[in-house]
């Protein structure tokens, strides 16, 4: 390995491109989710700022910004800061293996074929159940050092729901893994590539995988930490300001990578849909469009469905995902061999 | 943990308040706010001397099921008519009151609508005091019937939570707001007023907002007191 | 063996397509809500909006102060001072006062007047900065309130 | 080694699902309420006593702002009460009207119940789309009364005003999208998963303590008690349409679910009919412009969205208002079904017990 300008130039500059764009579509993200919840009410959302409300972000971002910063009187307050930050890092940091597009010499600027991935680990995946993990303690400090009830509420059903649905969400995923016969984010798009995608012969898994996903995220109809009808506002009641924004950006982030994961490994990645590769689309804008449909699912189930009860949440991730995974593999394992 | 109030000492405190304000400040008095610098109406005439009175026709227990009724009930129900198609009974206040209304209930009465309290202190041709109006209806049959009591100033009468649960709410918001005190049951406190509330608003000698402004008056000296 | 039959049924996800499609559907729906300050919305004709004082044909006041709307009204927001005028056989309101907050726009002045002498108009847009301004005396009463330049 | 405590749990009077201002005190065992006390007051206007100052016209106005979201209903309660003890009568043309109206008010009422309740399960969509509908049924009231929340509708001896000519045609439009707007709601909850795994075995109260606890109204009819003012003792039309009482056997929230639903498709027959069959004549009876009614006292019930809501007028015969006006509100009553029917559950079940009790606070408090 040698460590040449390029060597550290290359991945800099793909960290700096990749953290810019995953913020920004952070951005797009909210004001998407305004839109498309607010076209399924037949509401048109936001419309105020700029045209057709476009600059809707880009305001509550200020906003947020120059809110005040209010911090409970009894709270943990190292902790109370510790926590946002412990739930916006871990999501950033699993875009370091995300593999945008195949490999590309950026239309001949680059004398090597570079990957589109930050960094193209052999165990992208692994690290990627690994990382999000740690994600959890940020919703579980933020809940508990509020030192209020109902953060406290929301933390521990956080923490529940999210144990509990990261072991389903990880045998989803044994079965594309086991078909890929590797671990590299890379690899399991590669496999792809040759036959078909995973969704069809996984169709269960991803079935699986999208509902504990949507668990996972914290999102509708498993949205129980913040479910504001009973909690008011979850873990993250007490936050204001910054440090709110951070939870929601995490959020936002969590989505985006949870559906990088699903594009990766059952949508073929940056592979065109079957059929269209005349078109001569550039890998990014499929990778992109797959991820734009995945996301789509996530506010379409908001904008449907009742929420789940604490208990039945569990009760069905125990006694429902987990049994049908393990058969998955099972059924997986048998066709593979 | 039955509380016992006695309802005459509220009464007392808002004489001494008022007594305090008009102290405090002459030249306000505690009546109604009305728009400053303006010129109201003329105050309503006062009435003809004698106004005449029309009463609402009482007819006599005519129906099968009613009569069945003051049959079970016999010389307990004091009295009884019917008014605009509905069936009155009238009790008496005691000891059995609330037997007599389990005795009710198990005739077919299972459904309590409502009570409610009534200042007579100003109505002519009454008893007592207070009136308290029991309605209850029968599911099954669909016939509705009004239990009456009357009571003194002072007077308590005893819960009938045990037959009806729903009178819970009900028994607590006469205590609030007319200030009859239900013995007999626990956990009877003050339902829509706040528990430091003076007086109960319902009764005929406060005017609508004598309550109001006793209350205020105690929130502005507290204040005062803590300041 | 109900447990499996259970585990079987929550394969089949009829009821949760159906609700899917309902949503989607609406999404090439068109919408329904109203662009508020720019788009405005015109009450019906009965609509109880601000108290207005109405004049006849040669302009003068109908109202002849026969306080039948002050009576009428449950919150005492209507005050008059009765005036005499030449020319004119009965009394006009020398004064007329409205305060408009204390008036829960229920209409009985309006119901009470024997000589559609008020009515309350179509104005909805009834806030304003001070409170003062809540108070309308007669000249006031004629004119549509003074709109506020909503700034966006 | 582990010690357990009891939480004590304050939600409300500001809280997202106690629909207006309910305070309930929670006792929880982990997410498990092991007690329950509601707090209420905190919107206490006075009706009752503001009643005795004010002409029995004026005090219409008060009942508007009890249950807000169907005035209606209490207008025309109100003013029963009132025709009842004065013996006035009402042209038939008035009491069609009436029926309609009313009928119309259970309509928007049950639309807002639906719209909460289902939010405070977390669907949010149907929040929106019985907003829709809602929006659609208070133009209506504002054709008719001008107003479109604070009704106050009707008067004793008939209407305010005639019936506004443009209004037939808008409730034939009404009649004619509702019955597909119905079925969207449908396809959004009825049979689906989530809703009735939340719904379905949660604030169960049986017919006898239903009874017992004075419940009315859907909450009572959901219990399996056959039970309406309307077909027990008919008022205004009632007794000359043909419509269907909805009961169900299930005591529980989902069981109530389907009876709200069930009643607005009948309301929606009930209008359609006393449309069609809207005789023709005087709106009002020749009724005095200052009330007096006869020394006495009258009990009055009819049944509103929430169930039995009840005026009790008594006149000394001398004033030109009601010497007391006591109101038996549902809502009142049905919260002290909240206790029984929460105990036990879990936190996220007293949002959808209170929701499917359908309190509003305007009425609670009065």
């Amino acid at each position: 390995m040698d460590f040449t300008m390029i060597n550290i130039v290359i991945p800099t500059v793909k960290i700096l491109i990749v953290f810019t764009v995953v913020l920004l579509s952070v951005l797009v993200m909210t004001y998407a989710e305004r839109k498309v919840i607010a076209f399924m009410q037949v509401r048109l959302g936001p419309m105020r700022v700029g045209p057709w409300g476009l600059l809707q972000p880009i305001a509550d971002a200020l906003k947020l910004f120059s809110k005040e910063d209010i911090i409970p009187t009894m709270a943990d307050k190292w902790v109370y800061y510790l926590a946002p930050t412990l739930a916006i890092v871990p999501a950033l940091l699993t875009f370091l293996v995300v593999p945008f597009g195949d490999q590309t010499t950026f239309f001949g600027l680059l004398k090597h074929p570079t990957s589109m991935a930050i960094s193209d680990l052999n165990i992208g995946l692994l690290y990627i159940l690994a990382i999000s993990s740690v994600g959890i303690y940020g919703i579980l400090l933020g809940g508990w050092s509020s030192n209020s009830k109902y953060p406290l509420l929301g933390a521990l059903r956080s923490a529940a729901q999210i144990v509990s649905y990261e072991v389903p969400l990880t045998l989803a995923i044994i079965g594309p893994i086991l078909m890929a016969n590797t671990l590299s984010m890379k690899g399991i798009v590669e496999a792809q590539s040759k036959g078909m995608w995973f969704v069809i012969p996984q169709f269960f898994a991803f079935l699986i995988y999208t509902a504990c996903a949507v668990a996972e995220t914290n999102r509708a109809p498993y949205d129980l930490p913040e479910a504001e009808q009973e909690l008011v506002a979850g873990f993250h009641t007490e936050y204001s300001g910054m440090k709110f924004a951070f939870f929601y950006l995490a959020e936002y982030a969590n989505m985006i990578v949870v559906s990088a994961i699903a594009t990766v490994v059952f949508l073929g990645g940056w592979l065109p849909v079957p059929g269209l590769a005349f078109l001569h689309i550039p890998a990014i804008i499929w990778f992109a469009l797959k991820m734009g449909f995945f996301l789509f699912i996530f506010l379409w189930l908001r904008a449907t469905y009742p929420r789940y009860r604490y208990d039945q949440l569990m009760a069905i991730g125990w006694k429902f995902f987990i049994p049908v995974a393990l058969i998955n593999i099972f059924v997986t394992a048998l066709l593979v061999l | 943990m039955t509380e016992e109030k006695k309802p005459t000492t509220p009464d007392k405190q808002i004489d001494a308040l008022k007594a305090e304000m008009k102290k405090d400040e002459p030249g306000k008095t505690v009546s109604a706010p009305r728009a400053e610098g303006t010129v109201s109406a003329k105050p309503k005439p006062a009435g003809p001397p004698k106004p005449i009175i029309v009463e609402q026709a009482h007819d006599p227990v005519s129906e099968d099921w009613q009569k069945k009724i003051l049959d079970v009930l016999g010389d307990k129900a004091k009295d009884s008519y019917v008014a605009s198609g509905e069936f009155t009974i009238i009790l008496e206040n005691g000891s059995d009151f609330p037997g007599i209304m389990a005795l009710i209930h198990e005739n077919g009465f299972d459904y309590l609508s409502d009570i409610s309290s009534v200042d007579y202190s100003k109505y002519e041709g009454t008893p007592k005091h207070f009136g308290l109006s029991y309605h209850l209806y029968s599911v099954a049959d669909n016939h509705r019937i009004r239990v009456k009591v009357f009571l003194e100033d002072g007077e308590t009468i005893l819960s009938i939570m045990d037959v009806w649960a729903t009178a819970d709410f009900h028994e607590r918001e006469v205590f609030d707001l007319m200030g009859i005190v239900f013995t007999g049951r626990e956990g009877l406190r003050r339902i829509l007023l706040p528990e430091d509330w003076i007086g109960h608003p319902l009764r005929k000698e406060l005017s609508k907002n004598e309550g109001n402004a006793a209350y205020t008056a105690k929130l502005v000296k507290k204040a005062r007191e803590d300041a | 063996m109900k447990g499996i039959t259970d585990f079987v049924k929550a394969f089949d996800y009829r009821d949760l397509i159906k609700g899917a499609a309902v949503t989607l559907r609406h999404f090439f729906k068109r919408n329904v809500t109203l662009q508020y300050p720019k788009e405005r919305w015109t009450p019906f004709p009965r609509f109880r909006g601000r108290l207005t004082l109405l004049l006849d044909e040669a302009g003068e006041d109908k109202c002849i102060c026969c306080m039948a709307c002050v009576r009428a009204c449950p919150t005492n927001v209507i005050s008059i001072t009765p005036g005499k005028k030449e020319g004119r056989k009965m009394r006009f309101p020398e004064e007329y006062n409205f305060d408009m907050d204390r008036c829960i726009f229920c209409g009985m002045c309006v119901e009470a007047c024997n000589f559609d002498a008020i009515l309350l108009n179509d104005e909805y847009e009834l806030a304003q900065y001070s409170r003062q301004d809540f108070k309308f005396h007669r000249e006031k009463m004629y004119l549509p309130t003074p709109k506020v330049d909503y700034k966006k | 080694m582990f010690k357990s405590e009891i939480i004590e749990l304050n939600m409300g009077p500001q809280h997202p699902s106690t629909h207006g201002v309910l305070r309930l005190k929670l006792k929880l065992d982990g997410e498990t309420i092991v007690g329950l006390e509601p707090e209420i007051g905190y919107l206490h206007r006075g009706v009752e006593k503001l009643a005795e100052s004010f002409t029995y016209l004026q005090a219409l106005n008060l009942t508007d702002r009890l249950d807000y979201v169907a005035s209606i209903s209490n207008n025309l309660g109100y003013i029963e009460t009132l025709e009842k003890l004065g013996g006035i009568e009402v042209p038939r043309k008035a009491k069609y009207f009436r029926t309609l109206m009313t009928e119309l008010g259970r309509l928007s009422s049950h639309l807002l119940w639906l719209a909460t309740h289902a939010l405070d399960i977390g669907a949010m969509t149907v929040f929106l789309y019985a907003f829709r509908e809602r929006e659609f049924i208070l133009d209506m009231f504002e054709m008719v009364t001008g107003g479109r929340l604070l009704t106050t509708a009707f008067r004793y001896g008939g209407l305010k005003d005639d019936i506004p000519k443009e209004l037939e045609q808008k409730i034939r439009d009404f009649i004619k999208i509702f019955p597909g707007r119905l079925a969207d709601y449908e396809a959004l909850l009825t049979k689906n998963r989530i809703w009735m795994k939340r719904t379905k075995q949660v604030g169960v109260i049986s017919a006898e303590d239903a009874i017992n606890l004075g419940l009315s109204g859907p909450v009572l009819r959901g219990s399996g008690v056959r039970f309406d003012v309307r077909k027990a003792e008919p008022y205004e039309a009632y007794g000359e349409l043909d419509w269907e009482m909805a009961v169900e056997d299930g005591c529980d929230t989902y069981a109530r679910y389907l009876v709200r639903l069930e009643e607005m498709r009948q309301s929606l027959r009930i209008v359609e009919q006393a449309l069609d069959g809207m005789p023709e004549g005087e709106f009002r009876t020749k009724a005095p412009k200052v009330l007096k009614l006869p020394k006495g006292e009258v009990y009055h019930c009819i049944e509103a969205p929430k169930g039995e809501l009840g005026y009790y007028l008594i006149s000394d015969g001398k004033g030109t208002g009601p010497y007391r006006l006591k109101v038996r509100g549902p809502s009142f009553v049905n919260l002290q079904g909240l206790k029984p029917m929460a105990v036990g559950h879990m936190v996220a079940d007293v949002v959808a017990i209170i929701g499917t009790l359908d309190v509003v606070l305007g009425e609670v408090d009065r």
